[in-house]
């Protein structure tokens, strides 16, 4: 069964062999053997006998699915965003004209739960990338929150003072 | 000596502060906030008390909670870590005023050392050299700063640029800026002050020459009742990120006997000068000619102990217990004989590759190392919640050697072994220090980490291929066994350990 | 020096090989048998190969595979550890035909000091006191006792009663018995001679005497091919049940300086006799009058090492792949100065309160100790399923003080932190043993586990109670939520952390 | 709601009140907070803020039943086998008549997985307590598996030579 990953700007045509024991790639073949050590998704992999412990985890569609549409694979404490589908559904959506994504509000997120220290912009303000938005304090260190695009902030959806959780909305930009 | 004791602390050095205490025989009381209900300080401990709400406010830092607790518990002493209430005079003197034996200087002691712009006073009234800087610059902490006293940007002119505006309650690094014109001077007074107000209560500030290209040099000292003070050696803290401490050793590369001893007594002297009593360690800069300025003292248990701990074999903790019970020191200067190197790495909950952004959330999964000389001090377990209310400090890693390239080596391999999933930590940020020559070569400073980018440590460049083989072989095994496959659920529910990750690609 | 090195091993003593190989920069390969796929061992190494089953004879001392490996993977080295192939000559004369160097002795040194029977004869050509005892006594280790040459009877009355039948082949004890009267020794003979040919693949057997009140006293060794010999001070190995060692130390408390020299002396000559290349140990027995008398050399590493390196900081791992490489020692004996006291613990998986029967299962929960002065060298993780097929070895606790006092009780608080549930473990029997006036007095021999029951410590004397108040708590929480009590289900499948409690109560 | 426990040969009577946070023993009441740490049924317990750390697992009917009659409780690296019942139960078992357990077929099994190395014992052989009946090999170690009670050898269910699996049948003696 052959597939196609996406790491990074990379490309990887992988035919896996043998239920899954072998694979080709590149034009190799290659012993595999992947195994469950204990739980919390961590495995033992033995590529050509080379040892690696990786951890996986599913990315899911990011228009709300339940598909799973790739994975985040942890291969020496660094961590790989792996795109993946099936030969077939490439070659067909390579042929599928790619739709211009169309200009979509910005959420702004906290990063991590904490505590909102200061508040530097207004709704109605221009904005341009990496200008701070807000300083979070969290772990007694205050993190400066930046814009990570030009715009206009549309929505302010905390105070200063406010303590927020991880991944609140804060603000949003267009 | 008392019985028991009480560790007004939390994290891994009430962890560190336990076993001591153990290996003393005492028996232990530890108090905590509501989300450090199954911490592992309270684990440990042989009682444990609730004393409030997570805010540090609420709980470790409420005297009156905790020397109730002290009084219901009986203890005969009070631990207080470091951090919180450590260097609090008015807890030291709460403390004794109620009856109990406070592990730490005299409470008058605290209070010259605590107020930086008095200790410099005192030290360079010994003839010690202490580094040019400023008197008192009061601010309120909250509105636009206005001086009292001398001008701040006469006062920066006559230092000299670039000076660093440093709060005179601080220590630890928090809440100092480095200011190098005249147009800098205002916003990083306020923000200095702002920050100092927020950490420590007062908003006093003040400035310090900043040198270039110094080392960051401290000696470990131990006073008694009796009156001998001695010092440990020395332990070198040169790199820093933002005045962070984030790798220490002893002893130092740039030490020889000779420095070494003059260093050592002037320490000796510092901490007979402020009438010193129990562990303490006096802090110098070292400039590229060798010499020496007093920078402050920090009057308590300090992070990196153990790695002085390692190399001398004292436990400092230990000593610091029996001193606190008015015993005298079991050591004589000339019983201090260093052996070999260590090295400690500072494992916080930040991601280094986001502009080390504290990283919260559930420790997974955890396997630390071990093995021949590795020592961890670690406050989180398997299943752990990493909380944003405390320190970002979740474990120290520390190697021992006989010379500095196995400690560092040792380091190198203990950091590899170490596995801490859920949440972003420091591991991989050491990795690319230690693995470079700039390190390797000990030739250290405090600007070491702005100097240039420490180099990536090149990853097996099969990485990739191993990651999208993974991938391939995890999605064929779903794709054939659609039953199995529940797991998928899950991805919606994003996991910690690649969280930051994502944050990096989409706000 | 070689790249590359196999690790023909597996369990804690191949985790402690990959840890030093990797702080010398080695690339690691490692063997597996089918149940060790997800070992420590195997996670741990840059390449790992597949040599067989379960079965130590189909995979760990298949020589043949283990060679293939070595080829395929081109290493330089091959470490054999303890166990197994370690004292095989063999197996290290195949590694050097096969042209890789073998981490270990010469292959004729090892055939020297392998039969037991000749390396007392060797030994006791250089004057060096010997334990009385036989000449060989074959036996093909299945049928009746048929010696050949000197009557057993003769022999053993010659030599006086007790005396102990030990495997010619063996070491470390296995395959031992004391003999106390005539009518005994044919039977033990057998049992000694048929356990003899089990592990060690040779039936025969000799006489020893046994001497009362003795100390087990060895010298940790280390030789380069440029044959130059040192020693790193001793180990007391007293504490042994069944003639296993099970905890251990250094120094003793037993020796002074001179004769510490004297011992260390005739350690040194015993390995010159022997042509010693690398690591070893030459074991004494010490009686009340201080005379020595040579028992065994141990030509390979030894389980107890750590403690010797925590005394001395020499890593005898990294220096046995340094003289395997054909360099010279790095120290000369007067650079070896003993530091502090060291202990070490074997934790194994067996049920102390259970006459030590085996206990396999999964490791369902794991918190190994840390700290100062604490060192584990272990092969196990929480989800590792211990297995019957090998060595119930899982671990090592190994503590070190200033002095004996100090490693002693930081060694009971280590214990009291190491926390592994789903086996049972020798844990709590060494909190038995190091809690007792005896083993605190240091007055040591071999036969102390036998002399008394160590006394039981006294457990938190409520203890019961809180068994009961947690029962009645957690019946109140299920009857309140019988939805939730889908938990009930699991006490039908015995977990097997209370498993051997059940066996005593119920066949 | 009160409960007896029975601990080794001692009874505790525990009333468990304000929704488990404080008990009643002996006439004294106490603070109680049991709290999980994660998974594995481990639990940090306070007890007047003692601090303890227990594991408990459920033990079930003898007789086959999914009821729970107790538990195992580590405590301080001692197991205890906790009996207990509601108050009520306790008191209507006691007016029942205790029936005396009928002689039943007592049951040797593997106390671990090994090699049967040698079997002392035949069918119909008269044995007596701690009279060894085979041997059993594991991890190295030769371990002997020893008589429970005198009887007569009724079934030997191994031969010397086999890997046996733990907790496999290897006897009955009645």
């Amino acid at each position: 069964m052959k597939y196609i990953a996406m790491v990074d700007d990379s490309e990887f045509a992988i035919d896996v062999l043998d239920d899954g024991r072998r694979i080709e790639l590149g034009g190799q073949e290659h012993d595999l053997e992947v195994k469950d050590v204990g739980s919390h998704r961590l495995f033992s992999l033995l590529l050509d006998h080379r040892s690696y412990e990786i951890l996986i985890e599913p990315i899911t569609d990011p228009d709300g699915g339940s598909r799973i549409t790739g994975y985040w694979v942890l291969v020496e404490d660094k961590v790989y965003s792996v795109a993946i589908e099936s030969l077939e559904h490439h070659l067909l959506s390579q042929v599928a004209v790619p739709l211009a994504p169309p200009r979509e509000e910005v959420v702004v997120r906290a990063p991590m739960p904490g505590l909102v220290v200061s508040l530097a912009v207004t709704v109605g303000e221009h904005i341009t990338t990496g200008q701070v938005l807000l300083v979070l304090e969290s772990m007694k260190m205050e993190n400066e929150v930046c814009a990570p695009c030009d715009g206009v902030v549309r929505a302010v959806h905390i105070v200063a003072g406010e303590l927020v959780a991880g991944q609140k909305v804060l603000l949003r930009i267009d | 000596m008392f019985h028991k004791v009480l560790i007004a602390n939390r994290g891994e050095v009430a962890v560190r502060l336990l076993r001591a205490s153990r290996e003393l025989g005492l028996r232990t009381v530890t108090v905590y906030s509501e989300v450090d209900r199954t911490a592992l300080h309270v684990r440990y401990a042989d009682e444990a008390y609730a004393i409030g709400t997570a805010a540090a406010s609420d709980s470790y830092l409420r005297m009156d909670r905790i020397l109730d607790v002290a009084r219901k518990a009986q203890v005969g002493a009070i631990h207080p870590g470091y951090g919180f209430l450590a260097e609090n005079p008015l807890f030291a003197q709460a403390c004794l005023d109620a009856g109990f034996i406070f592990v730490g200087p005299r409470p008058k002691t605290l209070a010259t050392l605590g107020n930086k712009i008095a200790a410099r006073r005192l030290i360079a009234s010994t003839g010690i050299p202490v580094v040019a800087g400023s008197e008192r610059l009061t601010h309120d902490g909250e509105s636009l700063f206005e001086p009292q006293g001398e001008d701040p940007v006469a006062t920066a002119r006559r230092i000299g640029f670039p000076v660093l505006v440093k709060a005179a309650a601080g220590g630890g690094g928090k809440g100092m800026r480095v200011v190098r014109s005249e147009e800098e001077l205002p916003a990083a007074l306020l923000f200095a002050s702002r920050a100092a107000k927020a950490s420590f209560g007062d908003g006093t500030v003040y400035l310090e020459r900043l040198i270039a290209g110094v080392r960051h040099i401290e000696f470990q000292i131990l006073a008694d009742e009796q009156g001998h003070v001695i010092h440990l050696g020395e332990r070198e803290c040169s790199i820093q990120r933002r005045f962070q401490k984030l790798i220490e050793e002893s002893p130092s590369t740039a030490l020889d006997e000779e420095l070494r001893a003059r260093m050592g007594q002037a320490a000796v002297d510092v901490a007979r000068a402020a009438g010193y009593l129990g562990a303490g360690t006096v802090e110098f800069l070292l400039d590229k000619t060798n010499q020496f300025y007093f920078l402050e003292v920090n009057p308590r248990l300090q992070v990196e102990h153990a790695v002085t701990e390692m190399v001398t074999g004292v436990d400092i903790v230990k000593e610091q217990l029996r001193v606190a019970s008015g015993r005298r020191l079991r050591y004589e200067q000339e019983d201090i004989k260093p052996h070999g190197w260590a090295m400690e790495c500072r494992i916080l909950a930040e991601d280094p590759d986001d502009d080390f952004m504290p990283s919260t959330g559930k420790v997974s999964r955890l396997y630390e190392p071990s093995g021949p000389g590795v020592r961890v001090d670690s406050g989180i377990y398997e299943g752990f919640e990493v909380s944003p209310f405390y320190d970002s400090l979740i474990s120290k890693l520390a190697t021992w050697g006989e010379a500095r390239p196995e400690a560092l080596l040792r380091m190198l391999r203990a950091l590899a072994e170490y596995r801490i999933v859920g949440i972003k930590t420091t591991i991989p940020f050491f990795q690319r220090i230690l693995s470079s020559v700039r390190f390797m070569m000990g030739n250290l400073h405090t600007g070491f980490l702005e100097e240039a980018e420490p180099p990536v440590v090149d990853n097996d460049p099969a990485a990739p291929a191993v990651a999208a083989i993974a991938a391939a072989w995890m999605f064929h095994r779903q794709a054939k066994a659609p039953l199995l496959s529940q797991g998928s659920g899950d991805g919606s529910t994003q996991s910690n350990w690649k969280r930051s990750s994502r944050w990096r690609g989409a706000p």
